[in-house]
């Protein structure tokens, strides 16, 4: 533990509390607080106004159900900052080796034990970048890219790099029918968010896991298992994500190894604007949600306005640096003294 | 000292967990991905082919990626290939490779993609399907199911990849050239993934609604994404016609249940036995034609039980 | 420079931070040649002063001379130029980088434009060893102790032979031994002309090398006047406002039977063949040099460091403490030296921070009882009157002393039968120090046995029924208070068989 | 030292001549000059974007957006070729690479947005505008004959490209371990506040090595554009992950502060023995996926594991 920068030792209780802590004036408290809220209000308005089809009930569970399968990946994702573990790269991986094996491992072992098989699988793979992460202590993206390389790997060589087909259509039908009105899937996506939302807010292992974020050292001197504790927040994500390509497969009943491409990065970005700090220690479920609503409604209002691809990614991109920039520069005003 | 150990031994049986060394005429076959629905059929019927004829194939997968794909295009004249056949990605990139290959004296063919015509002299032949030609033929199956009027929608492959332009352009230019009244209301990128023609569909069918005539996917895989995302939106409502590219299995199953109107079968077997069958001419020092194509057809609802699909 | 300009002036120095007026109108006058101490309470102002002088902040109002000259710094490079040079509590040295290198950071000798190391490990080697530290000049710095590196921060600023040279608790982290050396260091650069000013909480040492003394309190300067003719009693009084009578009061309390005995413990590297016991309602106190494997030791019987060889009894069960869990488990607590970095997560509240060693215990199927966590933080912020008395707000905005009394709540709350304090009132004020003296007596007359690690010997002599001394890894046998003197520890502590 | 920690320190060697042994065994004729050529120009554009990246990750700075960098700069050395000539256009590029990367270190220095944040926007970003600009068609150059010239294989070992690699690293290594500015760097990477306290701008380092990995790849990127004469904005979507495995093969820390040129140099033509020798045995694209992340892994495990003595990584400090 040479490495560590050299701490002070004396007391200088304006510099050790964290600017993101300082209570600042009302109005930027509002605004760093309320900004999402006003934020999606305002694509809200605007897209009402600019599109007779937004503001419809068919559009609203178009939305829902286009962030379902991400929002559950979101939900994990939001333990990884939490924890201060960056960011789990290897969800493409994960996600393949649930959309695979859940449609893979059907005529083999029956679909209900294909798709816990798959999801079980999949935090496996968690567990292992957990372990590298916690107990070995590699730098998370260093270590979930690597394991992200090879899971994916083994699962291209598996099944030869060819599509893989479902064989259970009631499968694809029941993940795809309505309850009250609401896709199936949105509900399924909502109850791992209000359980992921429990977990980080109420029960203990929530509360290791933001003070593990916050301290590390001070969580481990408080008989927090921090190694057990970032570990998990890996494979919390490897499970949502390997339930989120499961869920994807039977979908689709069908998966490609390169199925879950990219969607590492739209949970990060959803995350990130929900204001939850990539360094670890704040944050909750309902704001990276929060933060997923507000990119997916924007990206429709993009899409219903007819704006290309190119610039969807760009206005994306402005959006991640500038949420960012402009959380940065509200808790410094707000911090003063 | 185990683990050191046992990294050095996977690595070690990575490099021999492969064909041994003969001394057959090599070729050196540059493709496109190894893990790929059409690639690997492709792949796997080259390589078997190879096998029959007598022909070492030493396969370089680019994985999808232009910049690899250029790269491995000097291994194998590095590695003194006797030929190179070479799965374009990019209509222009590969030209200064392949000419670097004609001054080693190494005669390269193209399977599967075109490339534009600066890379004609480079190469003795271009085997394989059209792209754009298919788009062409979409444009003429679309127009035929539409009556030559309409609002329609593109769900296109990826930006920048050569068989998407080549699809989209095809398309667009054969609709121009018969004076076709069918207008094109968006063109959409969804990447080849089924995932996103889906959410890109819901978005198109909350967009036009019934505005939208008829569909033109660049491949199955993303007709199929606009199938599950219109039976979301408007249950028991009559599909618009959907044209798609490929020939797969499921597509075949919706034209036969009329969720589909066609697709375009491309065989990636005939396709890969093709090259390398051009390419043993060639290494025998005969002569071949400069395009050799592999026959398409275009499936609908009429002879979609007397063919066979691709894939 | 000339001899008979005053080396620093400060004239109506005020800093105004949104909210809070950090110092209001403070003079200061420093003579080249002279040692001036400057002292007072945490948030007295002494770092925001230091850091106007070291051009960190800019001062809201007033001017400063330097050898007469008035100047305007705006960025530490400003100060530095100007020959001030910033001795700083918290290091300010580069782990990756050979002694060398950060003796010369920022300012390497160039040749042919390139940096000339051989000069830099020629003339760092000179200066250590004018510096009697026996350093190599190669050696990474993250590989020394700390309090080598503490050496290497004052031959950094000794090397850029400064004109004024900052000192900000140099001794923190050093040990009598060392601080004497360091001394003889201070006095030496004296001579030289270079004017010292000196920061610190320790009023003995203070009175020991200090010519001159300014005294802060609420940002405000109380006093200045010559050391000579103050004593101990009056410079506390002038620094917290009051006369402290007893600094460290001795709570009488009953011993009972051993709790933790340790037996041979060693983690073959910091410590070894370790072996004490500590009983029920006693103060065991733990000094030595630092680096001589305090801290480890307590480290390794709370878990968080692996000892190699022998054992740890409770009660008298052996005990296996793999974890901190498992010495919770087994009814020990720790409360780290560095509070900042091991003690305190300062982004939750003080009510999370509490409740954080026991939160299973406060769970039911996994979720957290909000009554019970908010009844244990209520209880604690009582009885510890931590200030201000609200558990929801978040420990980081707390002073020290608050954040310390936060600290040994939130073990309190695991119901520990030993307690292992490192380091417990370093940094605190002198206020909070003795209560948090006095909230110790209390758990020790309540029957806890307390194993206390400091370097401040007058604290050890004040609150320990017994001590043991370890030097180099090794413990020495515990002395009984009635034996004990400053002069039998040292002796103990640096081998030297004096007294 | 031992013998395991010896191994440690020597891995990227080690695992160099290893694949090399065992390519040489199984390939005939891999160990010859045309297979060095051949790995060094293969090795090129990841280890011209990878010397960018050591010093990066060496100020504790990441860029995921490299790879988006590298197109947008090909692509304007390829747009602007017909307007102000090829040469020209090729410095163009270079310089957008360098804007591209001046835009992330004001991010990151003025804005203090998290690198590894903003540079994920800007990959977006410069994607897209790479997307825009060439409505997502890939774009010819005007000059095909000197896209064959560049590739000419001089000295039977350097191309251009690999020349350039090569001359880079270890100029950046004098620079690392022999310069003022060098050593600073490492400074600020290491403890940043130190450095602004002993008069040293971390700010202004931090920036200035965002810009110099900006132009790199900006330089990797016009390299690429004129030996393929096409700018396109597909181009070097897969680049960061081996990039980055490179630089840190090589023994630099991703949390800052440690690095070497020389040791990014092993890790590029570690990478680049092992896939060509994986090439020439046509080992299946996902099984070098498997082996090269097992090599990572490896790699960086036992960094952590085995600490080679208190005084290794302070010789690996004071002398590079």
């Amino acid at each position: 533990m040479t490495d560590v920068p050299i701490q002070m030792r004396q007391d200088t209780t304006q510099d050790t509390t964290n600017e993101r802590f300082r209570g600042g004036s009302p109005l930027v408290d509002l605004l760093s607080r309320g900004g999402l809220a006003i934020a999606i209000l305002a694509v809200l308005v605007y897209g009402s106004l600019t599109s007779p089809f937004f503001f419809t009930t068919g559009n609203f569970v178009n939305v829902l159900t286009s962030m379902a399968i991400v929002g559950i990946v979101v939900v994990g994702m939001t333990f990884v900052l939490v924890v201060g573990g960056l960011a789990d790269l290897s969800v493409p991986a994960t996600i393949a080796c649930g959309a695979i094996l859940s449609l893979a491992l059907q005529p083999v072992i029956g679909p209900v034990p294909a798709f816990a098989a798959a999801i079980a699988l999949a935090g496996l793979c968690g567990l292992i970048s957990g372990l590298l992460i916690g107990y070995v202590g590699i730098n998370p993206i260093i270590a979930t890219l690597g394991v992200g390389t090879i899971v994916l790997g083994i699962v291209q060589a598996a099944v030869g790099g060819v599509i893989v087909y479902g064989t259970n259509p009631d499968t694809a039908a029941l993940v795809k029918s309505r309850l009250f009105g609401i896709p199936v899937i949105v509900l399924i996506f909502l109850a791992v968010a209000i359980i992921g939302h429990f977990v980080l807010s109420r029960s203990y292992w929530g509360r290791w896991t933001v003070a593990t974020g916050g301290n590390c050292s001070a969580a481990e001197a408080s008989a927090v298992p921090v190694r057990a504790v970032k570990a998990g927040a890996f494979v919390i994500t490897a499970i949502c994500s390997g339930l989120s390509g499961a869920l994807l497969g039977l979908t689709l009943q069908s998966a490609r190894p390169l199925v879950g491409t990219g969607y590492e990065f739209s949970a990060i970005t959803a995350v990130v604007v929900g204001g939850i700090s990539i360094m670890g220690g704040f944050g909750s479920v309902p704001r990276a949600i929060a933060g997923l609503v507000f990119v997916q409604l924007l990206t429709n209002v993009m899409v219903l306005q007819g704006v290309r691809t190119p610039v969807q990614g760009f206005v994306l991109g402005l959006l991640i640096a500038g949420a960012v920039a402009l959380d940065v520069a509200l808790r410094k005003r707000g911090g003063g003294a | 000292m185990t683990k050191t150990k046992t990294g050095m031994i996977i690595s070690a049986l990575a490099l021999l967990a492969s064909v041994g060394w003969a001394q057959a005429k090599t070729v050196c076959y540059v493709t496109a991905a190894d893990a790929h629905a059409y690639a690997t059929p492709a792949n796997e019927a080259l390589e078997a082919r190879a096998k029959e004829l007598g022909i070492e194939v030493i396969t370089l997968s680019q994985n999808f990626d232009v910049q690899t794909g250029t790269e491995q295009l000097n291994t194998c004249i590095a590695r003194k290939a006797d030929g190179i056949i070479l799965w374009p990605l990019d209509p222009q990139a590969y030209i200064p490779g392949l000419a670097r290959a004609q001054q080693a004296e190494i005669p390269a063919i193209l399977i599967n993609s075109p490339m534009d015509e600066q890379a004609d002299r480079f190469i003795v032949s271009f085997t394989g399907p059209d792209v754009y030609e298919e788009g062409e033929m979409a444009a003429d199956s679309l127009n035929d199911a539409l009556d030559g009027e309409g609002a329609v929608v593109v769900i296109a492959g990826q930006a920048g990849n050569g068989t998407t332009i080549g699809r989209v352009g095809g398309f667009v230019d054969r609709l121009t050239e018969v004076g076709s009244k069918i207008e094109v209301l968006d063109t959409v990128n969804a990447d080849f993934d089924q995932q996103k023609a889906l959410v890109v569909s819901r978005d198109l069918i909350t967009r036009f609604g019934d505005g939208i005539d008829g569909v033109y996917a660049n491949d199955d895989t993303m007709a199929r994404g606009f199938i599950d995302a219109w039976k979301e939106a408007k249950p028991g409502e009559p599909m618009p016609p959907i044209v798609g590219i490929n020939g797969q299995k499921d597509a075949f199953v919706s034209i036969k249940s009329g969720e589909m109107y066609s697709t375009i079968v491309q065989s990636p077997v005939e396709d890969g036995k093709l090259a390398i069958e051009t390419m043993a001419e060639i290494l025998d020092g005969k002569e071949v034609d400069a395009r050799l194509p592999i026959p398409l057809t275009v499936v609908t609802k009429a002879n979609v039980d007397s063919v066979e699909p691709a894939f | 420079m000339s001899a008979a300009a005053t080396a620093l002036r400060m004239r109506g120095i005020s800093k105004t931070f949104p909210g809070v007026k950090a110092l209001s109108s403070v003079n200061l006058t420093v003579e080249f040649g002279r040692v001036h101490a400057i002292v007072g309470e945490n948030g007295a102002g002494k770092s925001t002063l230091m850091k106007v002088l070291s051009g960190t902040y800019l001062p809201t109002t007033g001017t400063t001379e330097i050898a007469g000259v008035e100047v305007r710094m705006r960025k530490p490079a400003d100060a530095q130029r100007l020959g001030i040079r910033m001795v700083h509590q918290e290091l300010n040295l580069v782990p990756d980088l050979s002694v060398a290198e950060n003796v010369y950071l920022g300012r390497m000798p160039r040749r042919w434009g390139l940096a000339d190391k051989a000069a830099m490990l020629r003339e760092t080697a000179v200066i250590l060893d004018e510096l009697g530290a026996t350093i190599d000049p190669k050696a990474r710095l993250g590989d020394l102790s700390i309090s080598q590196q503490q050496l290497v921060e004052i031959a950094k600023a000794y090397a850029a032979a400064p004109r004024i040279i900052v000192l900000d608790e140099p001794t923190s982290s050093l040990s009598e031994h060392e601080t004497a050396a360091l001394f003889r260091i201070l006095r030496k650069m004296k001579q030289q002309g270079i004017a010292i000013i000196y920061i610190s909480h320790r009023v003995k040492e203070v009175l020991e090398i200090a010519d001159d003394v300014t005294i802060l309190r609420d940002g405000s300067m109380i006093d200045t006047r010559p050391a000579d003719g103050i004593t101990v009693a009056e410079m506390i009084r002038l620094m917290v406002g009051r006369e402290v009578t007893n600094v460290f009061p001795k709570t009488p309390s009953e011993i009972g039977a051993p709790v933790l005995k340790v037996v041979a413990l060693g983690d073959s590297y910091n410590f070894r063949n370790v072996n004490f016991e500590v009983r029920k309602g006693e103060i065991l106190g733990l000094t030595g040099l630092v680096g001589a494997g305090r801290t480890e030791l307590a480290k390794a019987v709370f878990g968080l460091a692996r000892a190699t060889e022998g054992r740890i009894e409770v009660d008298g069960k052996p005990v296996v403490i793999g974890s901190p869990a498992a010495a919770v488990r087994a009814g020990i607590a720790y409360v780290p030296e560095d509070r900042k970095d091991e003690g305190i997560v300062p982004s939750l509240s003080v009510r999370e921070n509490i409740s954080l060693p026991v939160l299973r215990k406060l769970s039911r199927f996994g979720r957290v009882s909000m009554t019970a966590d908010r009844r244990l933080a209520d209880k604690y912020t009582k009885e510890f009157s931590i200030m201000p008395p609200d558990p929801e707000r978040r420990i980081g905005l707390l002073s020290g002393g608050n954040q310390q009394k936060a600290v040994l709540s939130k073990w309190l709350s695991a119901d520990p039968s030993v307690l292992l304090l490192d380091e417990p009132t370093r940094g605190v004020d002198v206020g909070a120090k003795a209560e948090i003296h006095r909230i110790i007596g209390e758990l020790v007359a309540g029957g806890m046995a307390v194993v206390m690690i400091s370097s401040e010997l007058p604290e050890v002599l004040g609150v320990c029924d017994r001590v043991i001394v370890m030097r180099d890894g090794h413990a020495s046998a515990p002395v009984d208070r009635a034996a004990l003197s400053e002069e039998k520890i040292m002796a103990l502590a640096t081998g030297e068989e004096a007294a | 030292m031992t013998m395991l920690a010896r191994l440690v320190r020597y891995r990227v060697t080690v695992i160099l001549g290893l694949t090399l042994l065992v390519a040489s065994l199984t390939v005939p004729g891999f160990l010859s000059i045309s297979t060095l050529s051949l790995g060094l120009d293969r090795g090129a554009t990841i280890g011209i974007i990878a010397t960018g990246m050591t010093v990066l990750l060496i100020a504790r700075q990441i860029d995921l957006s490299v790879g988006s960098t590298f197109a947008l700069a090909g692509i304007t050395a390829v747009m602007l070729q017909p307007a102000i000539g090829i040469w020209p256009a090729a410095l163009a590029g270079v310089l957008a690479g360098a804007a591209a990367g001046a835009i992330n270190g004001l991010l990151s220095v003025v804005f203090k947005v998290n690198a590894l944040v903003a540079t994920l926007a800007t990959m977006l970003i410069f994607r897209s505008i790479a997307h825009w600009l060439t409505d997502s068609q890939p774009v010819p150059g005007t000059d095909i004959m000197l896209s064959v010239a560049l590739s000419k294989i001089y000295l039977e070992i350097f191309t251009l490209r690999s020349a350039l690699f090569v001359g880079a690293i270890l100029l950046l290594h004098v620079w690392l371990t022999r310069t003022v500015a060098g050593r600073n760097l490492f400074a600020v990477g290491s403890n940043a506040d130190a450095a602004e306290a002993s008069g040293i701008a971390p700010g202004r380092t931090v920036f200035l090595a965002f810009v110099f990995a900006g132009a790199l790849a900006g330089v990797a990127g016009v390299l690429q554009s004129l030996t393929t004469n096409t700018g396109s904005p597909v181009f070097g979507a897969e680049l960061i992950v081996t990039v980055i495995a490179a630089v840190v093969v090589g023994g630099t820390r991703i949390e800052g502060g440690r690095g070497s040129a020389l040791g990014t140099l092993g890790g590029v033509l570690t990478i680049a023995a092992l896939t060509t020798a994986m090439e020439f045995q046509s080992v299946p694209a996902y099984i070098q996926q498997v082996v090269s992340g097992l090599i990572l892994i490896l790699l960086v495990v036992l960094d952590r594991t085995v600490r080679p003595g208190p005084r290794t990584h302070a010789a690996a400090g004071a002398s590079g």
